[in-house]
């Protein structure tokens, strides 16, 4: 094993040595300046091979021989050679990625290289603080010279407001030095945390400086303009290794500093951290300037490590994965991210949309992003689950929420970006693309998934990718070469073969939801087989969402469910993302699903109070102060992806802009996570109550108004999947509604919702999709007398709108039956009030879409238009038949359930099935019965009328009376536009985008603070350096007023 | 030809161009045949009676003596007794009473009218401006003889006829239902030829196709 | 004496922190940094400096043996030198800032440099 | 599937029928009895009473007819099979095993249900024509609807939770023994806010703006005439009555043989008809907030104090 | 008086014809075709003439001129003043007031095509207005001869009589006392 000082040593000499080569040599210097890199990389990495797999003690390496405070030592443990191999491996790649750089600049550039490596891992490996002081102006100066590299002329600026801003600090650690000195007598951090210098005669004071001076070097919030300055303006390759490797070697620098102040003072970095986490996230909203973006991203990243240096007290053994995970992750997403960022011509957000012309790096796009956002399966998410339930247990709960809203608030702006880059217009020539780069950016990609199964090999919760469904979501993206149908054939397979797999370990609830789930999916995928061409990125996409939701409804530990859930919420995303105008609605789908998620994520952790392995079942045994609070934030987690009253603006955008086929997969299927979720919830926890509020009575109110708003809406669209879009909200208001009743009709009638919902909902959608897909529009005044061209459409439309008004023989009623004998039993009366007026006005809805689009007046542009396409059909068909034996028996899927339900109420309300007949204790009602009788009346009378009209003359569509006047055009005598006027004119205030205008209030409020607090930025080195001053002196007044 | 009848070129959705011809596609083109009676004396004798014990009269007034109509529904000559109703839709009815003068340009709604009514249906012509034109003898825009566009079944003279003299004509009418003379229906599908000759020869702008389902 | 050192080191370092915040010129904010390392300096110094003691050199007047209660601490002198190093090294970069910036720009203010703003 | 072939007691069938011919002639001659009633409150003579036989024969015996495609035969169809159904589906006589149909069905909630089916199946078959005015009319109709339906709901919703049955037997059974038990006494203010709804129904005034004759030629039938007429004709007889029915069991003691069904029906058609002479024509959205300022607080009120 | 007032009031401004006072409130003033509309507009705005109440024409066939009538009134004084303007018949063009009024529009189409007087610039000025498909000269031209048009166009019924009004009324209320 060589020596870690080997790795000081290699670069010094480096340098040197390149100093002695001859100016105009090239080639030599720079294999000289990799193959030093490489050297350093090696030793690192050999240690940590050494640590981490053959399990070696930590190593103290003494210069001149002496212990110290006689000399200067450094030591090498776990973590100083993970950041060593991190340094120097992103330093190796950079110089990879420079090549054309340093050609240019010649040996010096590559000695001030090595230089910078060595100096960073100098920082990382001393324990002595003078030798900090000076690693750290060796960082400064290098970092002063690298800047120089960079093609953009502006780097100058920034290269002067770094030197001037180090200079201050360089005067704070001096000063804080020699003092902390006089009061310890010793330079060694070890010596000096054991000396307790707190409390010390003016040690504190001498610590202040010198910690606030290391701080400062860690851009906190506000003293940070100069290094977004150098972000902005730097070479790519050299911004990488200022945010990942410095950003590193500093928090750790930061971390050691710690360890001589003591436990006092991990609350003030936290602050610092929590602070710089949050306003940079802010501040990066308006970014437009991609580098200047990351630059805020990476600020915000070292803040959130500092902010979990500040709880090392509490995570104890989890300290190093908590902040491990946060630390690799930014620095492995952040180079490839700048790294990519060199392959992109312009430097504008929307100009990323130039990676589209190569999937590949759009891929490494999306990994980075997840990576940095800490999406499952990626260490981050592993972190962030860790440090939310130690934040959780010792009830930090302030903090965990900014945290929280922080990462929710950057991973708004990554995903907006990332919409550009997806759907935004690609500029001519907008990548500069060199296969190197390219390669140094993609082996961060690599690094990250192998850190991916790294943090979850080591997470103690299972490995998220030996899960099979995601594995076989992940099989599609090396696959997505190949045709759109085969992948078809082996996405629908494997959504059955799943299921036939665990189909005898559901319960009967579970079997419920996994049917409607995977074969559902399977089902709804038939109508894919439509797409021709390969179609990228669809099935990895879609198949990810599945993944997540046969995780989902298998989930036996709240991680399981809570990585499940955020799977199902990324895959369906990317699935939405698709849609040709979808890229706003993708995001606000996004941003509420995260908020969703985090707050899930927050409920579990206050719930599990610090248990590492915390079962569903358990959230029965939440104790009391607690559990009404976790109910609350689960129940609205669930409810943003059910997309109830108040956070549901994101779904009307999201499910009418996304492709065909996606729209019944994101409506009929995916709106059931957040039901099934609602049903765990309700399962274990019960009624809770908040302030004496019962939280079920709430959420009664909040799905009996999604229902009324929901419908309400629904009537006033134009756009027909729009109207169904809406129509969903209030679906599933009626489903939350049942679900709150708190009784087991009530609970039947969710379920019966979630099967009916589902069917109709996606043979409506596919429909609708249909006819768009024929018509090119989905404004239904557009359309209109499609009967005729499109009857097999018509007939799925019909289908479902009587099934869905709930009029029997069809399924539907079916739910109404059951909810009138729910309601019998329930609690509370007065929300009925609104269930009652909603469902009524569903008819008006339902009626204006079937008569907008297949009757009245045929238009002009549409007479020769044809059927819907097969595949778009054939689900629509078996839909339909399924919708009729659901009718006819709907004891096939309910009875089981029904039963199953029964130990949650004591046995009581449940129905009885015996013979055709199903009834409850207050009523009746047999399907078979029904659907003959209407079936005979029914074919009677139609029989005798066509027998009587034998010899009716068909005629065409302006065959009508018009008194007496003929119709002009079909435009102009087609009813549809404003269909409802009156009905707006009586209860249109009801339609008041209030909740909408809420969430657009706090959006817009967000991004002008960011944009107004941003000016104080303004560019000038001097105002930095005033920043930092007043940095100082805040963190002093914070922490020491009072103090000597 | 009106703008909105011509034919046009039109892109569909996915982009092909077809020619629509309003009159051809949007307008039934069949001509009206000639119906027979049921099949049994005895049933077309009470379906006559039927027919006559229930006029409904279109509500479309030509003339001034739409005015006479109204006071028919009031308590002084309820007609309603008699098992007339007014109808807003030329589907339902199957009475069209011309009340008073018919200027060419009504005649031609008068016509799409009475031909989206269901057969058999009945043409009561009032006053006397429907008979030859009464004052409006000399009018350029004024039709003299009701018969040579529609079969009339009842002509009630006047200028204008009081509403007595409308009930007196239902009678009338009614009686001549009863007899299973009231074919006004057939003999417009039989002379189509002609009546169109003559409806033609005074619509000059003829802008809808010849019999309007 | 030594508080003398030490108050001259902190009114130094004041002084230059003040013209490096108050001066618009480039090279009077280079100079003004000197000043303040110079401050630095000499408080590095008066914080090693010990009442009648001698320099820290072992020669014929200071044996060994009696080194460590005849010396004052050696490590705060040592520090200096490296510190003045340091400051040399990062002067010569500002200065070579200065001088790029002048080539670039023309002028030598440096709120002028303020084109990556926000 | 096959045992309950067995066991169905074929001669419902036939019993049906009777009651389906009983109810039809009663309508025919009810409403042309409250027409003539109508009449005589402007002092006219008024129809025959046999008028509405008469139509219905002449619009069979029209000799053509025309038709606007598929839809357009299902909309009568639609129509007159709610109708039936809705006769068929509730027990007409109580304790009657022949005039208690197929109320083995299905419950209340089957009946409630069961009226949207007449509904939405004309407004589909109405559509077809493509004519605007009959789009307009449903439009009204299915606006007015949404607000009329909502005091119904409350009614029954108390009235179940009163008697704690949805079966329209129970609950008919349990207003047995004296006027004083019908619902109209136990729980005036269900049967208000139910009567209040039961007028927005009626297609009278003031509710009558869906056919609106003078504006948009009777809305939705605009377009329907001869042998389809007729079959709305029949429904136009058939429904009121198996709406009333509801009705009469749910809040008027039901009835235990025919002559009670006769006048109770009467009476009840009688309020709508009495209300609709008096006042004028509603617009969809002033009825609409007439339903929800005065029927639907009485229908709250009658759900909250049972 | 009043409308001689308004008369002087007028004819300051304008270079007006002569006066015809019909009533106190009700006068005729006839002006040159380029006159009228800067009047119009005075009047409408000056003079509180908001109300055009109508716009008609005569055919004066032996002079070989169209009167144009402008027939405005004051609301709140309660007076009407109409404006008679002539134009050759040969040349029957008139300036359009649809900007003044947007109502005269209506007027304008319907002189235009029962007189075939022109007013360019008027909306909608060529649709057909009241008459469907009419060809020939229109119809209220006094040189149109509608009997001649009605005896060609409409079938008479045989067997009509005419007799004068006077002397029928004369013969059936007084019967052969009627000469006395």
């Amino acid at each position: 094993m060589v020596s870690p000082m080997y790795i000081i040593a290699a670069g010094l000499g480096g340098a040197f040595l390149l100093g002695l080569l001859p100016n105009k040599w090239r080639t030599i210097p720079y294999a000289i300046t990799l193959a030093i890199l490489g050297i350093m990389a090696w030793i690192a990495g050999s240690w940590l091979y050494a640590f981490a797999v053959q399990g070696a003690a930590s190593v103290e390496i003494f210069t001149a021989g002496t212990q110290p405070p006689f000399a200067i030592n450094f030591r090498v443990g776990l973590a100083e050679a993970s950041l060593a191999l991190l340094t120097t491996l992103v330093g190796l790649h950079s110089a990879l990625y420079m090549k054309d750089t340093l050609f240019k600049q010649g040996r010096q550039a590559m000695a001030v290289l090595l230089i910078f490596i060595m100096a960073l891992c100098g920082v990382i490996f001393t324990r002595d603080v003078f030798n900090l002081f000076v690693f750290m102006e060796l960082v400064v100066i290098a970092t002063a010279g690298l800047v120089l590299l960079s093609a953009d002329r502006r780097a100058l600026g920034a290269g002067i407001k770094y030197l001037i801003v180090s200079q201050l600090v360089s005067i704070l650690l001096l000063v804080g030095i020699i003092f902390l000195y006089h009061a310890t007598g010793t330079l060694n951090i070890d010596d000096m945390a054991a000396a307790q210098v707190n409390l010390l005669q003016g040690g504190a004071m001498a610590f202040f400086l010198l910690f606030v001076a290391v701080l400062a070097e860690l851009k906190p919030f506000p003293a940070n303009g100069w290094g977004l300055d150098i972000y902005e303006s730097a070479h790519p390759a050299f911004s990488a290794i200022f945010s990942t490797a410095t950003g590193g070697a500093t928090i750790y620098a930061a971390d050691k500093m710690l360890q001589i102040g003591g436990a006092e003072w991990l609350p003030a970095a936290t602050a610092i951290g929590i602070v710089t986490f949050v306003a940079a996230n802010i501040f990066a909203l308006v970014q437009n300037n991609d580098r200047r973006l990351l630059g805020y991203s990476s600020v915000a990243q070292i803040g959130l490590l500092l902010t979990v240096a500040g709880q090392r007290d509490i995570l104890g053994d989890a300290y190093y994965y908590v902040a491990g995970g946060i630390l690799l992750a930014h620095a492995v997403s952040k180079a490839g991210l700048f790294w990519l960022s060199g392959l992109v011509a312009q430097r504008e957000l929307t100009d990323w949309a130039a990676l589209r012309s190569q999937p590949v790096l759009v891929f490494a796009f999306a990994t980075f992003l997840a990576l940095l956002v800490g999406l499952p399966p990626f260490p981050g998410f592993y972190a962030k689950w860790d440090l939310a339930h130690h934040l959780a247990a010792e009830g930090r709960l302030w903090l965990l929420g900014l945290i929280l809203f922080g990462a929710l608030v950057e991973a708004a702006y990554l995903f907006r970006w990332f919409g550009y880059v997806i759907k935004r217009e690609a500029r001519e020539n907008g990548l500069a693309w060199q296969s190197v780069k390219a390669d140094v950016a993609f082996s961060a990609v690599i690094v990250a998934w192998l850190l991916a199964y790294l943090w979850g090999h080591l997470s103690g919760h299972g490995n998220l990718l030996h899960a099979v469904p995601l594995l076989f979501a992940l099989l599609f993206l090396p696959l997505d070469w190949l045709p759109a149908k085969l992948k078809n054939v082996l996405a629908i397979s494997g959504l059955l073969y799943w299921f036939y797999l665990n189909y005898p370990s559901y319960d009967p609830l579970q079997l419920i939801f996994a049917a409607v789930m995977l074969p559902g999916g399977a089902l709804i995928l038939l109508a894919s087989f439509q797409t021709q061409k390969r179609r990228v990125g669809f099935y990895p996409a879609a198949m990810l969402m599945f993944a997540g939701l046969a995780m989902l409804i298998v989930a036996k530990s709240s991680f399981d469910f809570f990585a499940a859930w955020e799977l199902l919420t990324v895959g369906s995303y990317f699935l939405i993302l698709r849609g040709k105008h979808s890229e706003p609605h993708a995001l606000s789908y996004l941003v509420f699903s995260l908020g969703g998620a985090f707050l899930i994520l927050a409920g579990f952790a206050i719930a599990a109070q610090g248990a590492p392995d915390f079962k569903l079942a358990a959230l029965a045994q939440v104790a009391q102060p607690y559990a009404p609070w976790v109910f609350a934030m689960l129940a609205i987690g669930f409810m943003t992806k059910t997309a109830a009253v108040g956070v549901h603006i994101w779904l009307p955008g999201a499910h009418a802009e996304a492709e065909t086929d996606v729209s019944p997969m994101v409506s009929g299927i995916l709106l059931k996570a957040g039901l099934f979720g609602l049903f765990m919830l309700l399962i274990t926890m019960g009624k809770q109550q908040l302030y004496g509020v019962e939280l079920t009575y709430v959420m009664l109110w909040i799905g009996a108004i999604s229902a009324l708003i929901g419908n309400l809406m629904a009537i006033f669209q134009e756009d027909a999947k729009r109207l169904l879009a809406y129509s969903s909200i209030g679906q599933m208001g009626y489903a939350v509604f049942g679900l709150a009743l708190m009784n087991h009709l009530g609970w039947l009638m969710a379920l019966m919702f979630v099967i009916n919902h589902y069917i109709y909902k996606s043979m409506l959608f596919l429909s609708v999709g249909g006819i768009a897909k024929r018509t090119g529009t989905r404004l239904m005044y557009r359309m209109g007398g499609l009967i005729t061209l499109m009857p097999l459409s018509f007939i799925a439309v019909m289908i479902g709108i009587i099934a869905m008004s709930g009029v029997p023989p069809l399924s539907g009623f079916g739910g109404r039956w059951i909810f009138y004998n729910a309601i019998m039993t329930a609690e509370y009366r007065l929300p009925m009030v609104i269930v009652f007026l909603a469902g009524p006005i569903a008819f008006l809805y339902l009626f204006r879409l079937i008569h907008t689009i297949f009757l009245g007046q045929l238009k002009d542009e549409m007479r020769k238009i044809k059927e819907a396409p097969f595949w778009i059909v054939l689900p629509q068909m078996i839909f339909v038949v399924a919708l009729m034996v659901f009718a006819l028996v709907p004891g096939l899927a309910l009875r089981k359930v029904d039963l199953y339900m029964t130990q949650f109420f004591a046995g009581n309300g449940h129905l009885n099935w015996e013979g055709l007949t199903i009834s409850s204790d207050f009523g009746y009602w047999n399907p078979v019965a029904i659907m003959v009788i209407i079936g005979v009346i029914f074919m009677t009378l139609f029989l005798w009328l066509l027998f009587v009209n034998r010899k009716a003359q068909p005629v065409k569509q302006f065959n009508i009376v018009f008194s007496g006047e003929r119709p002009f055009r079909p435009e102009t005598t087609h009813f549809a536009w404003n269909f409802f006027a009156p009905y707006r004119k009586a209860l249109g205030f009801l339609t008041q985008p209030l909740v909408t205008i809420f969430w657009e209030t706090v959006s817009e409020l967000l991004h002008s603070a960011a944009d107004i607090l941003r000016r104080f930025y303004t560019g000038n080195g001097q105002t930095y350096a005033i920043h930092l001053l007043g940095f100082v002196i805040i963190v002093y007044m914070l922490w020491m007023g009072g103090k000597p | 030809m009106k703008e909105e009848l011509l034919k046009r070129i039109v892109k569909t959705p996915d982009g092909q161009e077809i020619e629509v011809d309003p009159l051809l596609d949007y307008y039934c083109q069949e001509g009206p045949t000639v119906q027979p009676p049921a099949y049994t004396a005895i049933i077309e004798k009470l379906f006559n009676w039927a027919r006559s014990e229930s006029l409904w009269i279109l509500g479309f007034g030509t003339g001034c003596g739409a005015i006479e109509m109204r006071p028919l529904m009031t308590p002084r000559f309820d007609a309603y007794r008699y098992g007339i109703q007014w109808r807003p839709t030329p589907r339902q009815s199957n009475l069209f009473v011309i009340s008073g003068y018919l200027s060419t340009k009504t005649l031609k709604r008068v016509i799409r009218s009475y031909e989206q009514m269901q057969g058999p249906k009945y043409v009561v012509g009032l006053g006397s401006c429907t008979i030859n034109g009464g004052m409006y003898w000399d009018s350029y825009n004024t039709i003299k003889r009701l018969d040579d566009y529609l079969p009339v079944d009842v002509y009630i003279a006047g200028c204008m006829p009081r509403p007595e003299a409308l009930l007196a004509g239902f009678e009338e009418l009614k009686k001549i239902i009863r007899a299973g003379k009231a074919e006004g229906a057939n003999l417009y599908a039989k002379n189509f030829e002609w009546y169109k000759a003559n409806q033609k020869s005074v619509i000059h702008d003829w802008d809808m196709p010849d019999y309007n389902w | 004496m030594d508080w003398i050192a030490m108050a001259t080191g902190f009114i130094l370092i004041l002084m230059g922190l003040y013209g490096a915040l108050t001066e618009r010129n480039i090279l009077r904010i280079i100079v003004s940094f000197t000043v303040a390392n110079t401050g630095v300096n000499l408080v590095l110094v008066a914080v090693g400096y010990m009442h009648g003691r001698t320099a820290p050199i072992l020669d014929k007047t200071v044996p060994v043996a009696e080194a460590v209660a005849r010396i004052i601490d050696p490590v705060p002198q040592a520090l200096v030198l490296t510190a003045i190093v340091i400051g040399l090294g990062v002067t010569a970069m500002m200065l070579t800032y200065a001088y790029k910036l002048y080539e670039e720009k023309g002028t030598l203010d440096v709120s002028k440099c303020r084109d990556l703003k926000w | 599937m096959m045992e309950a072939l067995v066991e169905f007691n074929w001669m419902r069938i036939p019993w049906a029928l009777l009651t389906v011919f009983i109810v039809f002639n009663y309508g025919f001659l009810m409403t042309a009895l409250i027409q003539k009633i109508a009449a005589r409150v402007g002092r006219r003579h008024g129809i025959p009473i046999w008028q509405n036989y008469i139509d219905l024969i002449k619009n069979y015996a029209l000799r053509t007819s025309i038709t606007h495609g598929v839809m357009f035969y299902l909309g009568p169809v639609f129509r007159l099979s709610g109708g039936v159904g809705l006769l068929l589906f509730v027990p007409t006589i109580y304790g009657s095993d022949m005039f208690s149909n197929f109320s083995f069905a299905g419950d209340l909630i089957l009946a409630l249900y069961f009226v949207f089916f007449g509904t939405l199946g004309m407004a589909l078959g109405a559509a077809e024509s493509g004519h605007p005015y009959s789009a307009i009319g449903i439009t009204r109709g299915l606006s007015q609807m949404t607000a009329a339906e909502l005091p119904f709901a409350l009614a029954v919703f108390a009235v179940a939770l009163q008697y704690q049955t949805l079966s329209i037997t129970d609950i008919v059974a349990a207003q047995q023994g004296g006027v004083l038990n019908w619902t109209l006494f136990t729980n005036p203010f269900a049967v208000a806010a139910a009567m209040m709804s039961f007028l927005g129904s009626m297609m009278r005034p003031p509710f009558d703006v869906v056919l609106a004759p003078q504006e948009i030629p009777i809305g939705p039938p605009t377009e329907y005439h001869s042998s389809f007429l007729a079959m709305m004709q029949t429904n136009r007889a058939l429904f009121p009555i198996a709406k009333i029915v509801v009705y009469m069991n749910l809040f008027f003691g039901g009835a235990a043989s025919w002559p009670v069904l006769f006048l109770k029906v009467f009476l009840i058609y009688m309020v709508s008809a009495f209300v609709g002479v008096v006042f004028p024509r509603f617009r969809v959205e002033q009825s609409i907030r007439w339903f929800l300022i005065w029927a639907v607080p009485l229908g709250i009120l009658a759900v909250v104090l049972v | 008086m009043v409308m001689q007032a308004l008369y002087d009031t007028l004819k300051q401004r304008f270079p007006l014809g002569e006066l015809t006072v019909q009533r106190d409130n009700l006068a005729f003033i006839t002006v040159e075709a380029v006159r009228l509309y800067p009047l119009l507009r005075y009047l409408r705005d000056h003079e509180g003439f908001s109300h055009l109440v109508l716009l008609t024409a005569v055919d004066w066939l032996e002079d070989g001129q169209f009167q144009l009538t402008y027939l405005l009134n004051n609301r709140a004084k309660c007076q009407d003043v109409g404006l008679r303007v002539m134009i050759p018949r040969d040349k029957p063009e008139m300036e359009s007031i649809h900007d003044l009024w947007p109502a005269a529009a209506t007027y304008q189409r319907e002189l235009r095509e029962m007189f075939g007087i022109d007013f360019p610039g008027s909306p909608r000025l060529e649709e057909e207005f009241i008459l469907e498909g009419w060809h020939g000269i229109p119809p209220y031209r006094r040189d149109f001869d509608t009997l001649a048009y009605a005896r060609e166009t409409f079938r008479d019924r045989p067997g009509r009589e005419t007799r004068d009004p006077a002397q029928h009324m004369k013969q059936q209320l007084y019967g052969d006392k009627g000469d006395v």
